[in-house]
């Protein structure tokens, strides 16, 4: 009992401190806050700079895309890596290897349409799910593709594309779900999705420049301008994220809900 | 800067005996050959020093710097050998050669178990003790009176019994734990106050600094009792603790190197720290002079009521390292000349002392004094070194002790310290006191009959001969003082 | 911004917040969890936001919830505390 | 201007659906009454109020060549309702079916028995 | 190709994760190679960058994806005298520690080495990253890498008591790295940018922003943030269980790095973020930080001296370092010593818990010894791994040619300089049980072989005991890592020289208690 | 009154028309009643994004993302029947912790 009252008061202090520290913010949104304005001593604004240069400097008109992949591109590798690690970790406390296990899930049970075989309440469950779950995929590769234009990008294009996965394992069972997206596959997607980013940062710097700086793809992209050579690399670093966050979030979801055994799962 | 010579010699003398650990490893199946090596090593060290002594003589320091120390920042770890260095040198060196031949005798006398690693931490804390011998800053110093205290922790508990441990728990806790409390907070705060100068060249560090009586009391004090290993009262029963161990260790270390560096780190910090100058100013030196005082009576009748022959000459070795603390302490140039003497003139009576203790061991393996009637008609040889080396000790004429009381006694009557002139003369009669009934009942009195004197003879060849060297080694003392005189008198001036 | 949804999408919030946290079967508590997934993805799209609001619709809405439900599945339904 | 009327009309009719839904919500005695209020409700109201939308887009819609983008949008509507219908019953479906599976009792008056019994004995 | 060296930094361990990522699965023998190749990368590189900005004296900026002009858009990394040694550091021991690793993909979960392997080689990124990057959010990123990749490592042993470690560490963990982000969001909304240099620039130029309320809360969250990271005293539920049940290899690879690199973020906030006298002067907390410095040190050690396991002992010690280091960064004496000594000692201490923690380790492999008196007769049974620890022992007692003592030499300096005498006492009592502890270890492995009859019994060579010597894989790191405690100390006039070069500008504070 | 303030209209109608479901959600006697008013925020969201986008004025960006959302959405209470199915009355499936514990040592 004595524990729920100091946590309760530590929250209640810590909220107190935060409360007392917004005293003085500057109000929501308004134009000449220091964020979007800038304060005089320091350099000038990257607010300004972004919403007026962002687009003529990565041809992007989503901005906050261009921000993420290009401009702090860096961080947004680290994302992909955290989620990379995350999937490691769990892989690693969670697997289990049992002694007869050969480690490949082998898709034992029959061969019928495994979307409505079983007792026939899945008859319903697994034709919708049939219907959708193709759907979804196609539309997580155009949120993933069409990250410049309107919201979205890698990161919700890969998880859309791993919940479909979870979708189909949800609706039949967990080895049709591995059998079509076995560990072996997914885990060396997810290495390669970031493989992919760090290869494009990569690229840059062989050709000569810093570190994901795209500006000079233009030689392989043979784009007139380093502007749309930036353009088509964050299209390709989105794809890298892409390929990493399906991975990983199948991976946990297999991990989790099967305890590590990959066999039977929710 | 008095002109200063850098030479590789002192290098080679401290790692001489440093060089021979490898050697003790390597034979340690031949004991023959081991012991060989040991004393090849004790022969080494010897000569490197002889080969300084000329140059020290004529004036000049050698300097050695290991590692260079940037202004400001960090201190260098430099050797730097004066004459006080030199002394104590040639002191420690010298009695080693004697002790290794004993230590052989003793340990083959007794067959005592792991003798390799026995002689090679012997070895190692030597090299200790030559390195704060020529160390030129108070950094180097305390590294080197750590490193002894940590080589010497596997001598004194070689027996690894019960009491052994007892015994270096109590050294170490002492030691370690008296070095961190108050050695580090005192080297530092030394540091910053003289603004980043911590060596021994030049005049004293702290001499410009601006320092209240109270600061320089509390800082001088920290410093006595930083270096515990001078065995000043309330930090002193580490000393008869350390009887636990096997003879040649307590005769060459707790007679001559351990406690001996203790002493001479004080000496260190009176002369090179503070400087005589700055103490006599601030009246600081009064302090120390009543606490070495006060152990010097005290441990004089301790030592009467022990039974137990070593400990007796333990708590002797306490007050003797007092009559130098309080030597140096009173600031008067004869006084601090005459301790830096008896720094000498002790180490060979006080090493006589414990060698017979070893050889009645030996022989009899009678560790108390009520045992010894009538020892004297069967033990001559080591119980005739015995009474020189209680002559030594005590300061009476044919032994080298009396001159180096006399010139503390005239150092007290310059400084008008004449309550602590009569501390000299009690205590002096007081180590009469707990030396000569030993004599007496060893010569005098008629062996009891009965179990104890059958088959008793003489100790082995090996610990008889050491003794009786150092017995004649603290009689030409006496007669030939030439040596110490000048290396002693090379300080005086400067400070 | 705007203000009047604003304000009632917060209290929604909260109250699923602290039911959350009170409930007992943990089954419901993941569910309301959900349900807090698309209060706060309604929050960021309203306030303009809408990014982060897909992120979070897409995360919240597709994975959070089945992730929670999976370990209940795999663990005990009744919560301790 | 009708074609404002129009959704207008559309958009109250879903918003009246959703509250009949909602009243089904709370008042209805147990699970599955509700389960069903609310699944059927909610995916009516949610297709009205969506066609409302797909029709007040059509507001400044000129010719077919200039304004295909508002035709997008209208179609990606259209593309929601149609999901919605698919995807809302399925789960309700689904949570029924494991309501019935978990020996969920369904409130029934007392004099009456449980006649889906006797409807239909095999499924048991 | 010399000026991509920040990138090289870091990246070459990421691209040897992913790369395991790929073939370890396949084959587990491929894993230690392509591991092995990309640190040693990452410390030639790190080695060259250090020497150049030592030999040159100016920094070296790296502008990532090639935005420069306006200083706040793209991220900036930055080596400066403060982290090249740093950076130095980390690869050192994360080399010296993949030794000891190679012997572990032998024994337990051998199917999971791969993905042990890219854990480590991911923590290794976040620390290079964290101690490299100039900007504020960015360094949040790296801390939830390796944070994250620190759980899945802790949390990789069997036994059940790790798992639940690991738990806590998550949970705290997480606290801790969202106070630090809540704080960069609060110091964002003050100054509009990330970056740490316009930070700095801004709170320096505008007095009132720098007087807000906002800032100082945002100091206060990130070093709370920070605190739980570095499991500084109050904080610290989470260190002894997770270091001491995770496996062996995790435990030698976090314990010397985690905490330090913490400590290094802490000093980069406080100098490169607020400016010394905004801390000092405007802020004045140093007293209570000090103050919560002492009873964190002497609360380490008490609680040390409780312990009966080994590495639960060394987990408390590495609180009461927590606590010097802390302290001597808060010491404001006027002319930064304490930073200077908070500095070194971050290097000192990383080798001698490094050292401890190999040795525990080989000590739990090869004799089973978990508890303090299983070591028995140890410095007979592994001569020379009982010299590397007696070496690192002594160093942390602060005995004179190891480090140890000079960085206690350099924070007692400040300490005195700034006159916080308690400071003083808290880090001699703190050696003083330092020495009882590890002088009862001494104890029991110099005393537990030999019967405890009385002397003079008759054999007089030693018997052969069976010589457990760990194999060389493990001794290699443990006698380097003693190696380099040593030659830290001896060399520490220029390692400090170099250490005080980014220190040396700052203003000196005088504050009133300066004696 | 013009379109602006009408949708918002709108969109406040729809809000308190997840008051019963926010209720049944504090109140539900079984987890199923929550579950059910998962359901109802579930598609209520989609329509509100719409409404949202339409207020914004950029229909284009919401529908996209409301989209998404209509799909995504019955994988919560498709998981919750596949967890009900699965542990069947609460007896089925019941892992005890202990026996788990030890089956992974």
């Amino acid at each position: 009992m004595i524990t729920k009252v100091l946590a309760t008061l530590a929250v209640v202090i810590t909220g107190a401190i935060l409360l007392y520290g917004t005293a003085d913010f500057p109000a929501f949104g308004d134009p000449n806050s220091p964020a979007s304005a800038g304060v005089e001593g320091g350099a000038p604004s990257i607010s300004q700079y972004y919403i007026t240069k962002s687009y003529d400097d990565t041809k992007v008109p989503n901005l906050v895309t261009s921000v993420l992949a290009d401009y702090r591109g860096y961080d947004t590798m680290f994302e992909t890596v955290v989620v990379f690690a995350a999937g490691m970790a769990i892989f690693a406390i969670l697997r289990v290897f049992r002694e007869d296990d050969d480690g490949v899930p082998n898709a034992t049970h029959s061969n019928g349409n495994s979307f409505t075989d079983g007792d026939h309440s899945r008859i319903i469950v697994g034709t919708t799910v049939r219907i959708v779950v193709p759907v979804i995929q196609l539309f997580s590769l155009y949120v993933v593709a069409h990250g410049h234009h309107s919201p979205g990008g890698g990161f919700q294009g890969g998880v859309i594309l791993g919940a479909s996965f979870i979708i189909l394992a949800l609706a039949t069972d967990l080895e049709t779900a591995l059998s079509r997206f076995s560990e072996k596959s997914y885990f060396a997607l997810a290495a390669i999705g970031i493989l992919i980013y760090a290869g494009f940062g990569v690229l840059c710097q062989v050709l000569g420049s810093d570190f994901l700086d795209y500006g000079v793809l233009q030689k392989i992209f043979l784009t007139d301008g380093p502007e749309m050579a930036r353009s088509h690399s964050m299209l390709g670093v989105e794809v890298g994220v892409a390929f990493t966050v399906t991975g990983i979030m199948f991976a946990i979801y297999a991990n989790l809900s099967s305890r590590g055994t990959l066999k039977s799962g929710l | 800067m008095e002109n200063s010579v850098t030479s590789f010699l002192p290098v080679l003398a401290c790692l001489a005996s440093l060089l021979a650990v490898p050697l003790i490893l390597i034979f340690r199946k031949e004991p023959f050959l081991r012991e060989a090596s040991t004393f090849l090593a004790g022969f080494a060290k010897f000569g490197f020093v002889l080969a300084m002594l000329p140059v020290i003589l004529s004036g000049k320091v050698i300097e050695y710097t290991f590692v260079e120390g940037i202004a400001g920042i960090s201190v260098p770890i430099k050797f730097r050998v004066d004459g006080l260095g030199m002394t104590f040198a040639l002191v420690a060196s010298s009695l080693w050669i004697v002790t290794s031949l004993y230590a052989i005798g003793y340990m083959r006398g007794l067959k005592e178990h792991s003798q390799t690693r026995f002689f090679s931490f012997f070895a190692l804390s030597l090299s200790a003790t030559l390195g704060v011998a020529f160390s030129g800053n108070l950094l180097t110093l305390y590294l080197f009176y750590e490193l002894l205290s940590l080589s010497t922790w596997p001598l004194v508990t070689h027996h690894q019994d019960k009491e052994a441990r007892g015994g270096g728990r109590t050294y170490l806790s002492h030691l370690l734990g008296t070095s961190v409390a108050f050695g580090i907070p005192a080297i530092i705060y030394t540091y910053v106050k003289s603004g980043g100068d911590l060596s021994f060249a030049g005049d004293a560090m702290l001499a410009g600094s601006d320092m209240s009586y109270l600061q320089g009391v509390v800082l001088l004090l920290a410093f006595a009792f930083g270096f515990s290993k001078a065995g000043l009262m309330p930090f002193h029963s580490w000393l008869p603790g350390a009887m636990v161990a096997p003879t040649p260790v307590s005769a060459l270390l707790h007679a001559v190197a351990v406690v001996k560096v203790g002493v001479f780190c004080v000496i260190r910090v009176i002369t090179g720290v503070f400087g005589t100058g700055l103490l006599e100013k601030l009246g600081a030196n009064l302090v120390l002079c009543w606490i070495a005082a006060f152990t010097v009576v005290t441990s004089s009748l301790i030592a009467m009521s022990q039974d137990n022959l070593k400990r007796r000459l333990a708590f002797s070795t306490i007050g003797q390292l007092s009559y130098i603390v309080l030597g140096v302490a009173l600031l008067a140039p004869y006084a601090v000349q005459g301790s830096m003497m008896h720094i000498a003139m002790h180490a060979f009576g006080k090493i006589t002392l414990f060698f017979c203790a070893g050889a009645i061991f030996v022989a009899t393996g009678k560790k108390y004094i009520s045992q010894l009637d009538g020892l004297g008609k069967v033990m001559p040889w080591t119980m005739g070194a015995f009474a020189i080396g209680a002559l030594s000790v005590t300061g009476l004429p044919p032994t080298g002790g009396l001159l180096s009381k006399i010139y503390m006694i005239r150092g007290a009557a310059d400084a008008q310290q004449f309550a602590l002139l009569a501390v000299y003369l009690v205590s002096s009669v007081l180590n009469g006191v707990y030396f000569f009934p030993i004599i007496y009942r060893a010569f005098f009195k008629s062996q009891p009959t009965g179990e104890l004197s059958v088959g008793v003879k003489e100790a082995p060849f090996a610990c008889v001969l050491p003794l009786t060297l150092t017995a004649i080694g603290s009689v030409l003392l006496f007669f030939f003082p030439g040596l110490l005189f000048d290396l002693t008198s090379l300080m005086l001036p400067g400070k | 911004m705007i203000f009047a949804l604003d304000i009632v999408i917060l209290i929604f919030l909260i109250v699923a917040a602290l039911i959350a946290l009170n409930v007992k079967d943990l089954l419901s508590a993941s569910m309301i969890f959900g349900i807090y997934g698309f209060l706060i993805c309604l929050l960021w799209a309203e306030m303009g936001a809408v990014d982060v609001a897909f992120t979070e619709a897409a995360v919240g809405a597709g994975i959070s919830a089945v992730l929670f439900i999976a370990t209940v599945y795999n663990t005990r339904r009744r919560s301790s505390d | 201007m009708i074609v404002t009327v129009i959704s207008v009309i559309l958009i109250l009719a879903g918003l009246i659906f959703f509250l009949g839904a909602a009243v089904g919500v709370i008042r209805f005695p147990d699970f599955y009454t509700r389960m069903h209020a609310a699944g059927k409700g909610d995916t009516l109201s949610s297709l009205l109020v969506l066609l409302g939308f797909a029709v007040y887009q059509l507001r400044d819609f000129e010719s077919f060549s200039e304004s295909w983008l508002i035709l997008l949008v209208i179609l990606k509507l259209i593309a929601i309702s149609a999901f919605i219908l698919i995807t809302s019953p399925t789960s309700t479906h689904a949570l029924m079916d494991a309501g019935w599976e978990d020996k969920v009792k369904p409130e029934i008056a007392k004099d009456r028995s449980n006649h889906l019994g006797e409807d239909c004995p095999k499924r048991k | 190709m010399g000026d991509q060296l920040p990138a090289i930094i870091v990246l070459a361990p990421m691209f040897g994760a992913m790369f395991v990522g790929l073939f370890g699965n396949r084959d587990h023998r491929v894993c230690f190679p392509i591991v092995f190749a990309s640190l040693l990368i990452s410390l030639c590189a790190s080695i060259a960058a250090a020497q150049q900005v030592f030999t040159s004296g100016e920094v070296i900026d790296y502008f990532m994806a090639g935005w420069e002009e306006p200083i706040g858009i793209g991220i900036h990394l930055r080596i400066d005298s403060l982290n090249a040694l740093i950076l130095v550091l980390i690869s050192v021991v994360v080399v010296l520690v993949s030794f000891f690793s190679i012997r572990r993909a032998g024994d337990q979960h051998t199917e999971k080495t791969p993905q042990f392997y890219i854990l480590y080689l991911l923590l290794c990124v976040g620390l290079l990253g964290i101690s490299i990057t100039g900007d504020a959010f960015n360094l949040f990123v790296l801390v939830e890498v390796s944070s994250l990749t620190s759980y899945g490592l802790v949390a990789m042993g069997s036994s059940r008591r790790g798992t639940h470690a690991a738990l806590n560490y998550l949970l705290m963990g997480t606290v801790g790295a969202s106070f630090y982000l809540l704080g960069v969001g609060y110091l964002y909304l003050k100054t509009g940018t990330l970056n740490m240099q316009d930070i700095h620039a801004i709170l320096q130029a505008n007095g009132e922003i720098a007087e807000s309320n906002a800032v100082s809360i945002a100091f206060l969250l990130i070093l709370v943030g920070i605190w739980i990271k570095m499991a500084f005293f109050p904080l610290h539920g989470w260190l002894p269980n997770a270091y001491s049940y995770c496996p062996s290899t995790s435990a030698c690879l976090l314990a010397p790095l985690m905490t330090k690199v913490s400590v290094y973020v802490m000093v980069r906030v406080m100098i490169g973020v607020f400016g010394v006298e905004w801390v000092f002067v405007n802020l004045g907390w140093s007293h209570l930080v000090v103050w919560l410095a002492v009873i964190a040190i002497l609360a380490g050690s008490m609680l040390a001296l409780a312990q009966r396991e080994i590495k639960k002992m060394l987990c408390y010690l590495i609180v009461a370092e927590v606590g010097y280091m802390v302290g001597g960064a808060w010491l404001s004496d006027p002319d930064h010593w304490g930073l200077t000594g908070s500095l070194y000692h971050i290097l000192a201490d990383a080798m001698m818990t490094l050292c401890l923690f190999l040795a525990a380790g080989v000590f739990a492999k090869r004799l089973g010894a978990i508890e303090i008196k299983d070591l028995e007769g140890l410095f007979k049974k592994m001569p020379l791994t009982s010299v590397a620890f007696v070496i690192a022992a002594l160093g942390m007692i602060g005995v004179p040619p190891t480090a140890g003592f000079y960085s206690k030499f350099y924070l007692i300096r400040g300490a005195i300089e700034g006159g916080h005498w308690e400071y003083v006492a808290a880090l001699l009592i703190s050696s003083l049980v330092n020495a009882v502890l590890f002088f009862r270890i001494f104890e029991i492995a110099f005393f537990g072989n030999k019967p405890a009859e009385g002397h003079g019994h008759d054999d007089h060579h030693e018997e052969e005991t069976p010589n457990l010597e760990a194999p060389w894989s493990a001794l290699f790191p443990l006698l380097a890592s003693a190696a380099i405690i040593i030659l830290l100390g001896l060399f520490n006039g220029p390692i400090v020289d170099l250490l005080r070069e980014s220190l040396e500008h700052l203003p000196s504070i005088v504050t009133t208690q300066a004696d | 009154m013009d379109s602006e303030t009408f949708f918002i209209g709108v969109g406040l109608a729809i809000l308190f028309l997840m008051v019963p479901a926010i209720w049944r959600m504090t109140v539900g006697p079984t987890a199923l009643d929550r579950i059910v008013a998962v359901n109802v925020v579930g598609t209520k969201t989609a329509v509100l994004l719409v409404v949202i986008g339409q207020i914004f004025g950029q229909v284009g960006m919401f529908v996209d993302f409301a989209l998404a959302y209509a799909l995504l959405n019955f994988t919560g209470s498709l998981a919750a029947a596949r967890y009900l199915h699965k542990t069947k009355a609460g007896g089925g499936h019941v892992i005890n912790f202990e026996e788990s514990g030890s089956e992974n040592k």
